[in-house]
This record gives C-alpha cells, structure tokens and sequence, in this order.
C-alpha cells in the first residue's frame, strides 16, 4: 500500500493546484449532502407562507422562497438528490459499460465491430435528447431520471474501456502471460482491469459532473426529481416564474450546481494529470 | 553435444495477413510475413534467426510460441505438431517453452510485484505450495544474478538490464528445454547487453536449454548462435552453421547485410 | 569554426533538479567530422540540441558555444532563426515522426530555402528536384508531390537529408541518423551523407551510441559518459589506443563479427547499469562501475590527460590501467 | 470514390438505420399500449380501439417499423395526433428557428474557442494561458439553462436591452430574428465554446511536441512561423471530430434553452409532444435530430479526407 511509487503519487498530489481544490469542492458538497442526512437549518419541505420572499438576514442566510422555505437549507438537502444522481448513473455505466468495454477489446473481430456499432447509434442521439425521450415515456421521477442518465453513459465508458484495454493488450506483457500460457478472461482480471483503472476513475469524475448537470436539467424541465424532493434544477425551474418578483432565486442554485460541477471537474482533471505518466516524467 | 536430438521443427511453416482493400476492384493485398519456412532445432543448442525489419522473424517467433496459428504448416516440439494439440494440451506443454521479450519496459506489468511477475507461468502451468513458490522464485531470481529481496519490488524500480534479467527468470521457473528470445538485448544500453548476453551462455551451460535468438544484430547472433537461418521477406535465403554464414555467406542477401555492418 | 567552451546543460525533472552536461569544451574545424559516441542519457543529444538553440522548455544551458566568432548561447530567437537550417543543418533520429505528414516533400524541402532566401520562387521547383536527386530519391518529379506516408523509412531519411542540405549549410549535426534504420539502409545513408558532406566541404557532427557507426564516419571521437567527457582524439589514434576505463569497457563489450568462433568464449562487461540523470555522482561520473576507483575519483573531477597528440582521457588512473 | 469515403458512406447509411431502430423500439417496447397513453386512463376503451387503428397500432411491429421507413424515405411523415396536422408541417415552420440557432451558437463557440484555445496554448503555463483555462473551467461547470436565466435577470430584466425571450420572426426582418436569437446562442455555445477551448489548447500543445515540429525549428522558423505553417493545420484534424460531436449536443441543447426563452423551435415541439404524448411527433423530431447528427459526424469524416493526406481519395 504505502510503497514508493504510492508515496511518490501523494507527493505530487499534494502539490497539485486543480486536485486540490477540486477535490476539496467534492469533499464540501459530500460533506453538505452527508450532514443534510440528519441536520438543516430549517425544514426544507414544510411551507411557511407568511415568510414568502423574505430577503437575507442572519435567520434565513440566503432567504426564502414563494413558499416560505429557507433557501439555504432547500440547497442542501438538493445535494443529496445529485449526489445520488450521480452515484446510480455512474455505477450502471461503469458496470455495463465497463464490462461491454472489456468484452469487445477481448473477443475482437465482430463482436468488437458490433459493440462499437451500437454505441455508435447511441452518440447519434445527444445524450439528453433520449434522456429526455426515455423519462418521457417511462414516466417521471428521480429513479428514472438516474436510470436513464445512467444508460447514456453506458457507451461512453464503453469506448473508453475498449481503447484503454485494447492498448494494454498490445503490450508485451500481455504477450508474456499467453505465453505462459494464461487464459483470455484470467489476463482481463489480472493484467488488463488494473492497468486501465485509473482512467476509468478519471472518467468516472467528469461522467458524475455531466450527470449532476443532466439531471438539473431533466429536474429543470420538470421531468426529474418531483416536489417536494429538494433538487437545484426544479428550484431553477420554479424561479424562472418568479424571475422579476425575486430574482436571486434563480441565482443560489446554479451557484450550487456550479461549483459542485466545478469542483468535480477540477478532480478529474488534477487526476488525469497526476496518473498520466508521460505527463509526469515531463512535468 | 553428443546427441544430435531434434527438438523443434518447423514444416513448410507459413503466416499470411490480409491487409485492408485499398480500392474496391483490387484484390486485397495479402503480406506474406513467413513463407514456406523449414527448419529443425538441435537439442542444446542456439538457433539464430536473423533478418531485418519486415523479414517476418518476428511472426516466425510467435508462431513457434504458438502465439499465432499459421496459415499452413506445422512447428513440431519434441515431434508433436503444436497446433494439433487442444488447448489444455497446449498449456501442458508450454512448461517446456518460454519466451523472453524484446522491451523490457514493456513486458513487466508494472503494476505486479517482481514475486508474482516472475511466478505467473508456475501459477497457470504447475500446481506449487506457496512456498515452495517463493523458493523456486528466488532461486531462479538468483541464477539470474538479482537478489533475493528484489521480489518485493516493483518494475519500475529496476534498469532495464535487469528488468531483462527478470524477463528472463519468468521465462525460466518452469525450466522449460526451449527459450524464443525476440531481440532480447536490441532495447538495452551498449554496455548491459554485454551482462545479459553473457547471462544467456552461462544459463545455457548450467540447464541445458535451446535458445532460439531472433536478432537483426548480426554479431549477437554470431556470438550466441550455433546454427542460423537467415530470413528476407518471409523466407529463408540461407542456412547453415554460424561459422560458415558468417565466414563464407553464399547468397547475396547475406553478403550485403554482412558488408553493411559497420566495423571498427 | 565552431568552438564549445564549457558547456553546461541542466534539466529540470520532477525528481529534482539534474546536470545534464557537464563542462564540455571541443572545437570542429571547417570540414572536419565530429562524432559524440555514449548511451542513453550521457548528454550526446542535449549537446546537439543546445548548438541549435532548440533545448527543451525544462532546460537551459550555460557556457559558449561559438560559431563564427559570435556565441550562440547570446543571440536573441531571431538571429538564431537566421542560423538554423542556413548555416547550421540538423537531421533528426525519427524519419517516421520528423516530418509534417501533412505536407509534401517538395514543399517541406523548398520551405527552409525559401526561408532564408536563398533562391528565386521561380527556381524552387528545379531547386528542389536538383535536391532530390542528390540524395538519391528515384523519380524526383514523381515524389515532389508525394506526401510522408507514402515513402519508406530509408527514403525520408533522404529527404530529411535535402532538406537539411538545402541551404548548403556550414555544419550539418547528425542525430542517430540511422538507429531507426536496418543495416543496408544505414550504410546507404551513412555513405550518402559522407559523399555529400565531402562535396560541399561541410564539417559535420555524427552523434551515436553505435561505435562502429561512429568510428567508420567521422575524423574525431568524443565518448561521453554521464554528461560529461571521458575521452576524446583523433578516430585512428582513439581506436588503436583506447585509453579511459569506460571506453575501454564499452569497446570490449560488443559483439563482433570478428570475433573467433568459440562457444566457451565471454564478453568483458562493465558491471551495474547506466545512472539516472537525477544520480549521476560528483566527480568522475564512471566511479560507480569503474574496476580502478579510488578515493580521488569520488573526490574531484579527472582533468584531461594527454596520451599523445590529439588524444586525450580524463581519468586519475590512467597509470594503473596500462 | 476512395474506399476510404465508401466505407464512411456505408457507416452513415447503417449508423442511420441503427438510430432510426432505437428510436422506434424505445417508443415500442415500453409498458403500456400507445393509445391507451395518449388518451389517458379513463377514456373508454371504444375510443381506445379507434385510435388503435388510426394509428396501424393493430398491425405487427414489424411492418410498423418498415411502413414507418418507407415513408421516411419519400418525406412523408406522420400525421400529428395532437395538431391534426401534417408532422412534416410542424417541422417545416421550426426548422427555420432551431436550425440558424444551433449554426449561430456553434458559430460563436467556434470562434470563441479557436482564439482562446491556440492562444492559450501558444501562452502554455503564462498568466495567459492559465487564466483562459480558469475562466473555460467554470464555462465546463455552468448549466446551460441557468446562464440562460442569468443573460435574461441581466439583459431583459436589469438593462432591458433584449427581449426575456420568444421570437420575432423571419417576417420583422434578419437583424430583429437575429437579435432575438443571440440571447440563446450565447447561452448555448459559452458552455461548448469552453469545451472546445480546452481541447483546441491540448491538440496545439499535443502536435507543438510532434518531431516534426522540432524539423520546422530547425529549419529556421521562428515559434510563430512554425505554429501557423505546421501545427495548426495538424492539431485541427481531432479538433474537427470534437466540432461534430458538440453540434450534436448544440442541437439538444436547443430543447432546454428554447424552453427557457420560450422560442418556438423543434425543441419546444418536441417537449409540448412529449408532454401531449403524441407519439407520432415525439418520434419524427427525435429520428430528424439524429439523422442530422449522423450527417454532420458524416461530413466531418469527409472533412478529414480533404484534410488529411493519408486519407486522400485514390483513383479506382
């Protein structure tokens, strides 16, 4: 665990701008969703509408909204929902992507082809668009939401995974182990799922901020999170209507979305670069 | 010496790749990348395959490894034709021939210890105790010339000599009678190939296994090899002892690749 | 002609801060051949790179390099552009990768003369085709229009030989010019660039790790070992007197063809391996493979020894080895 | 012809048939029957069955699916159930809007992006170059509906410069059209623009270190001389596939940012059919989308053979 190379990887880390930062905004926004678990300032359901579209003050930090909700803490408990969010749809494409990924670079000749087809016809349809088809059709809701988020991501994982394992099969020491004699799926396991790991957790980063910013935007077009599950894209939506009477409705929970779309970003990139090595022999 | 033992025997060996239509109304360009190729491999003794980039002694390794099958033909292992075998057969017999890789950068996992790097062919080829595992690994490790505490570590924490020494190792835990060297010493600094060359006699000496060295190093193969074919475009142009092709080529092929060396 | 005083290359790695090339002084005369013999990190490379001005963002050098009575090391990025590709040529290791795929060859070749204008656009084509032949390249009119691809490795290295021969160049610096190449096709290059170098009266820098490349092209050696220089003389008196351990080692330690058949017969070797940049050790950089080390080698930096005109080692024991 | 474009070709034709499968299949397989879901639970089962047959729900899938190609391929769409009219009239009138849209914000993102991109990179670790990389980070990180509704608090509703959304039409003349498109363009391509930036900056970066780069250096070209003359012209090949695929996401991103400014695209076609369960309509838009993308992916693929040499058409 703690050898040199371990050691010599935390070194950089700490080092790194990006990594840092951005993995400081994921800690803080899981940090937010945990303790919304068990503790917000104020319920973030229960209406009090003889405080609607009260301005900040030190009760309400951020105010509250047509309902009488605090705001801050409608914010925090909506972290859960992307959390969430997140979670499910990266977990369903890892684990089919993943796995499809590694079927096509291991059998070759036309499942490979076949594989790569459908996932083809999947990017001919932006992402959202079939989102959007798919939650339309099934119906509604979080669940759903995640599921078909989850499905659209499937291919992209796939890709990645072929080409990732398809590099590591060309080297020599894939070579090695045939010749010793190991098996297709003993090799996958051992040589192949280790080696490309890192760019899966990469991918996994960004592929969780592209699912925050999909859901809000399902929630947004009221196809998500349904009320009064707190989630930031049906806040946005609900502001829009209010948009001359209290704008700032509109403003806190983009900021929201923002920085925990930011901050994962960030990660994934301090992480590319921190695990890619030919970055880090050059520097 | 005293036996004149054939173990390795190639049979109108040949491998044909089919490249990528260029244009509809042309008939697919076929590389023939080893071409009616016959050999036989004294027992014991080295056999040197050279030939230059695209002379298909590359794919003539991998073949023999049964890392490809042929297009036609046999390789025969101790007179047992390889790809007559089922592939639990195959694996069976794989104890008896390993091979060691051109970079030794490229063959190690760099994600495995040096311990299980070494032990994978004892892992999928022999049923060993744990034990005995790491025993028979850091004797082989020492015949090598690294030393027992190398086992915990990492590739990357080696040179590339001695990565090749590890190469080496892997391709003898199993003791196996037959080693394929492809280019073992081309990715190596001037001044280590030397060690690793040396390391091969000696391990010749001491276990009395048959090299089949691939090389486009001409002196390398001289230095190793008793018997050497020389390939160009998938065939052999010619064969014979190491002392009489290198001293007295008879095809033009070989004489301008010996002229071409440079000397000093 | 060209006068490399000191010259000091350091790099900047993510292990740290490293000495690439050590104080490394030699002169090439107009005409003359040079070759940098060594392995992988001894600073043959980084010296080239560094007379062109082209070192990588991570290092800089000090010291002088003089060509033409001005130091290259102070000339602004301008008038370096001036120099390179006019008065100074560079051939590369790659053909594969150093040319633009993009492009065609008579265009890349006609680029560097257009550059610094050295013949009338109306002249370019003949110019180019006049090149091309030169270096040996069957059907000129044909391969004008060719793009890389679409050549072998030993016929871009021919066209990367034009080009860098364009604009008639006072010194032509040959980077592992042949590495990538099979040995017929080496020799072809190797005996293209020789006759050509000879027809311009060019002088030449020939940097390898192969002795044999080395030794059979060039008029003067310099083996270098850890960024530094070990031993440096004229070809045939380095070659028939081999004075410094390393070389000493390095020479016994390859394979010949000339060799006698003998299978009990071993090569000398030099134990342990090449050091990393980051390792290289204070003074001699060979102490820690050397059979002769004592104290003094740990200690101080050798000074050069003369062992007869125009040939030199650095190396405090020289006495003992002989 | 080169074999290289009729394999290209041949992949667009099947990618197309795959997409237009997918599409039906996922409207088909679902639970519940159709008619059913169109005229809700509690219509009676009379008007059910009548809808089934309007619409050949009695019919196998099969032939369904077959019936439904053909008349994609002679331009007859389906009759919206909804509007009772023609889909192909529905389309027909929003193109016009969703379509300069999706050009004007891929115009924008481009532009922004090259610029920013190659100078960032030709700054690689300046003042410049981080900042630009700073300012593209957050650009990745916005939600495009939300700087949508941030452009309409700031412009429509603080300065009033623009209108909070709708659109004028082609009638009031280009500039007014146009005037009322550039809210939603900027909101869609700052987020693709910030994408492309990035990449533009890593392919710069990524061909500045190709061997052949160092050839042109040591030619004698300056750093400016070689960027433009070798790198650009390299780095631009997988900056292209990028360019393909965002227009992709530029065209769904039309759905939610038409809804936004309420801009009567297919965007909000769609959605309003969604929302009417009108399937027909749902289904025509959706297979336009794709065929639309697998077009531009298309071209960009031709795109590269004019760019790319080794790619270049050979005589037959």
């Amino acid at each position: 665990m703690f050898n040199k190379k371990n050691i010599e990887f935390l070194k950089r880390a700490i080092k790194h701008r990006s990594f840092i930062v951005g993995g400081s905004m994921t800690l803080l926004l899981i940090f937010c969703a945990f303790i919304s678990l068990f503790w917000t300032p104020w319920d973030p359901i229960k209406q009090n509408l003889l405080i609607r579209h009260s301005p900040p003050s030190w009760e309400h930090l951020l105010g509250t909204d047509q309902f009488g909700r605090d705001i801050f803490s409608v914010i925090m408990a909506g972290s859960q929902n992307s959390i969430s969010v997140g979670l499910v749809s990266v977990s369903i494409g890892i684990i089919f992507g993943v796995s499809i990924g590694l079927l096509a670079s291991t059998k070759r000749g036309w499942v490979e082809e076949l594989i790569m087809r459908l996932c083809d016809f999947m990017y001919a349809f932006p992402a959202i668009l079939l989102a959007i088809m798919l939650v339309a059709t099934i119906g509604q809701g979080s669940i759903n939401a995640m599921v078909a988020i989850g499905i659209f991501s499937i291919p992209v994982f796939a890709r990645l995974t072929r080409g990732a394992a398809n590099a590591i099969w060309a080297r020599e020491y894939i070579l090695a182990s045939r010749s010793a004699g190991k098996g297709l799926f003993r090799i996958t396991i051992e040589h192949v799922l280790p080696n490309i790991l890192s760019v899966i957790i990469v991918q996994a980063t960004i592929q969780f901020a592209l699912a925050i910013l999909a859901e809000a935007a399902l929630s947004f077009l009221g196809l998500g999170a349904q009320p009064p599950t707190p989630s930031w894209g049906r806040m946005l939506s609900e502001a829009r209507s209010m948009i001359y009477l209290n704008p700032w409705l509109a403003v806190y929970p983009g900021i929201a979305i923002a920085i925990s779309v930011l901050g994962l970003n960030l990660l994934g990139d301090g992480l590319r670069d921190l695990v890619d090595p030919r970055l880090a022999r050059k520097r | 010496m005293t036996n004149n033992e054939t173990i390795v025997e190639a049979k109108s060996l040949s491998k044909f790749y089919r490249l990528p239509k260029e244009s509809l109304f042309k008939k697919p360009e076929v590389i023939k990348a080893v071409n009616d190729v016959n050999f036989k491999i004294i027992k014991g003794k080295s056999f040197g395959v050279v030939g230059e980039s695209g002379s298909g002694k590359s794919t003539l390794a991998r073949c023999i490894m049964g890392l490809e099958r042929p297009t036609a033909g046999e390789v025969k292992i101790n007179s047992v034709d390889i790809f007559s075998l089922s592939a639990n057969e195959l694996r069976n017999m794989r104890k008896q021939f390993q091979m060691v890789f051109q970079d030794p950068f490229g063959s190690l996992n760099p994600r495995k210890k040096i311990l299980s790097i070494i032990a994978e062919p004892l892992d999928v080829l022999e049923k060993v105790k744990k034990n005995d595992r790491r025993s028979r690994v850091i004797d082989t490790l020492k015949s090598v010339g690294l030393k027992e505490t190398d086992i915990e570590k990492f590739p990357h924490e080696f040179s590339g000599g001695q990565r090749q020494r590890i190469a080496i190792a892997r391709a003898l835990i199993t003791k196996p009678k037959i080693i394929v060297a492809d280019e073992p010493v081309s990715a190596l600094d001037v001044s280590v190939q030397a060690q690793v060359l040396n390391l091969l006699q000696d391990l010749q000496d001491s276990f009395g296994v048959t090299y089949i060295l691939i090389s486009h190093d001409l002196a390398v193969v001289k230095f190793v090899c008793d018997d050497v074919i020389v390939m160009n475009e998938g065939k052999i142009v010619e064969s014979g002892s190491a002392k009489e092709i290198f001293t007295n080529p008879k095809h033009e092929y070989t004489k301008t690749l010996l002229e071409a060396v440079p000397r000093f | 002609m060209l006068d490399i005083k000191n010259l000091n290359i350091n790099l900047n790695t993510v292990y740290g801060d490293a000495t690439a090339v050590r104080n490394l002084s030699f002169k090439l005369e107009k005409g003359k051949t040079l070759g940098i013999v060594g392995e992988s990190g001894c600073g043959k490379s980084l010296t080239a790179l560094a007379v062109m001005g082209l070192l990588p963002e991570n290092s800089w050098s000090t010291g002088e390099i003089i060509f033409n009575n001005k130091n290259l090391l102070s000339l602004n990025e301008d008038k370096l552009c001036k120099i390179r590709g006019n008065s100074i040529g560079m051939i590369f290791q790659e053909p594969m990768t150093s040319l633009n795929p993009l492009h065609t060859i008579g265009k890349q070749i006609a680029e560097p003369m257009i550059l610094h204008g050295k013949v009338t656009r109306s002249m370019i084509k003949k110019e180019v085709l006049n090149l091309l032949d030169m270096v040996g390249i069957p059907d000129p009119l044909k391969r004008i229009s060719s793009f890389p691809h679409e050549l072998s490795g030993g016929q871009r290295q021919r066209v990367m030989i034009a080009m860098a021969l364009s604009c008639k160049p006072e010194i032509l610096i040959a980077d592992e010019p042949t590495t990538a190449l099979d040995v017929t096709i080496q020799k072809q290059i190797l005996d293209l660039i020789k006759d050509l170098i000879d027809e311009f009266g060019m002088s030449m820098i020939l940097i390898s790790h192969d002795l044999g490349v080395i030794a059979n092209n060039v008029q003067e050696i310099i083996v270098m070992y850890g960024g530094v220089c070990v031993e440096k003389g004229y070809t045939k008196k380095l070659i028939n007197n081999i004075s410094h351990p390393y070389s000493q080692g390095l020479f016994s330690a390859i394979p010949t063809l000339e060799m006698q058949e003998d299978s009990e017969q071993r090569l000398k070797t030099i134990p342990g391996s090449v050091p990393e940049i980051t390792e290289i050790p204070k003074g001699c950089t060979f102490q820690g493979r050397c059979e002769y080390v004592s104290d003094i080698c740990v200690k101080n930096s050798p000074n050069s020894v003369k062992i007869s005109e125009d040939h030199e080692a650095y190396c405090f024991n020289l006495d003992k080895l002989n | 012809m080169s074999i290289f474009l009729l394999k290209r070709f041949f992949t667009f034709i099947v990618t197309l048939l795959g997409a237009s499968l997918l599409t039906f299949l996922s409207l088909e397989i679902l639970p519940g029957d159709p008619a059913r879901v169109i005229l809700g639970i509690d219509a009676p089962q009379s008007a059910v069955d009548a809808l089934r047959l309007q619409l050949g729900l009695d019919r196998p899938m099969v032939d369904r699916y077959f019936d439904w190609l053909a008349h994609l391929l002679t331009g007859r769409f389906g009759v919206s159930y909804t509007y009772n009219v023609p889909v192909m009239d529905l389309i027909k009138h929003r193109i016009g809007i969703t379509f300069p849209l999706a050009i004007l914000s891929m115009l924008l993102s481009v532009l922004v992006a090259l610029i920013l991109g190659i100078y960032a990179a030709s700054r690689h670790n300046k003042i410049g170059d981080v900042s630009v990389m700073g300012l593209s980070q957050l650009g990745i990180s916005i939600p495009n509906f939300w700087l949508a509704l941030l452009l309409i608090l700031f412009f429509a509703v603080n300065l009033g410069w623009f209108s909070s959304g709708g659109f004028v039409g082609w009638d009031k003349g280009f500039i007014k059209s146009i005037q009322s498109l550039i809210l939603p363009a900027i909101s869609l391509a700052t987020v693709q623009g910030a994408i492309l930036a990035r990449f533009t900056r890593s392919a710069v970066l990524e061909t500045m270190r190709e061997d052949y780069v160092r050839t042109a250096r040591a030619k004698g070209l300056t750093r400016r001389g070689t960027l433009w003359k070798h790198v650009l012209r390299n780095a631009m090949i997988p900056v292209i596939t990028i360019m393909g695929l965002q227009f992709a996401n530029l065209l769904a991103g039309t759905i939610i940012v038409e809804e936004v400014f309420a801009i009567p695209g297919l965007g909000r076609l769609i959605l309003q059919a969604i929302s009417n369960r009108d399937i027909t309509v749902v289904r025509d838009v959706v297979i336009l989308l794709a065929a639309l993308v697998v077009f531009i992916n298309f071209v960009v693929d031709v795109l590269y053979a004019v760019i790319d040499p080794r790619l270049k058409p050979q005589d037959v």
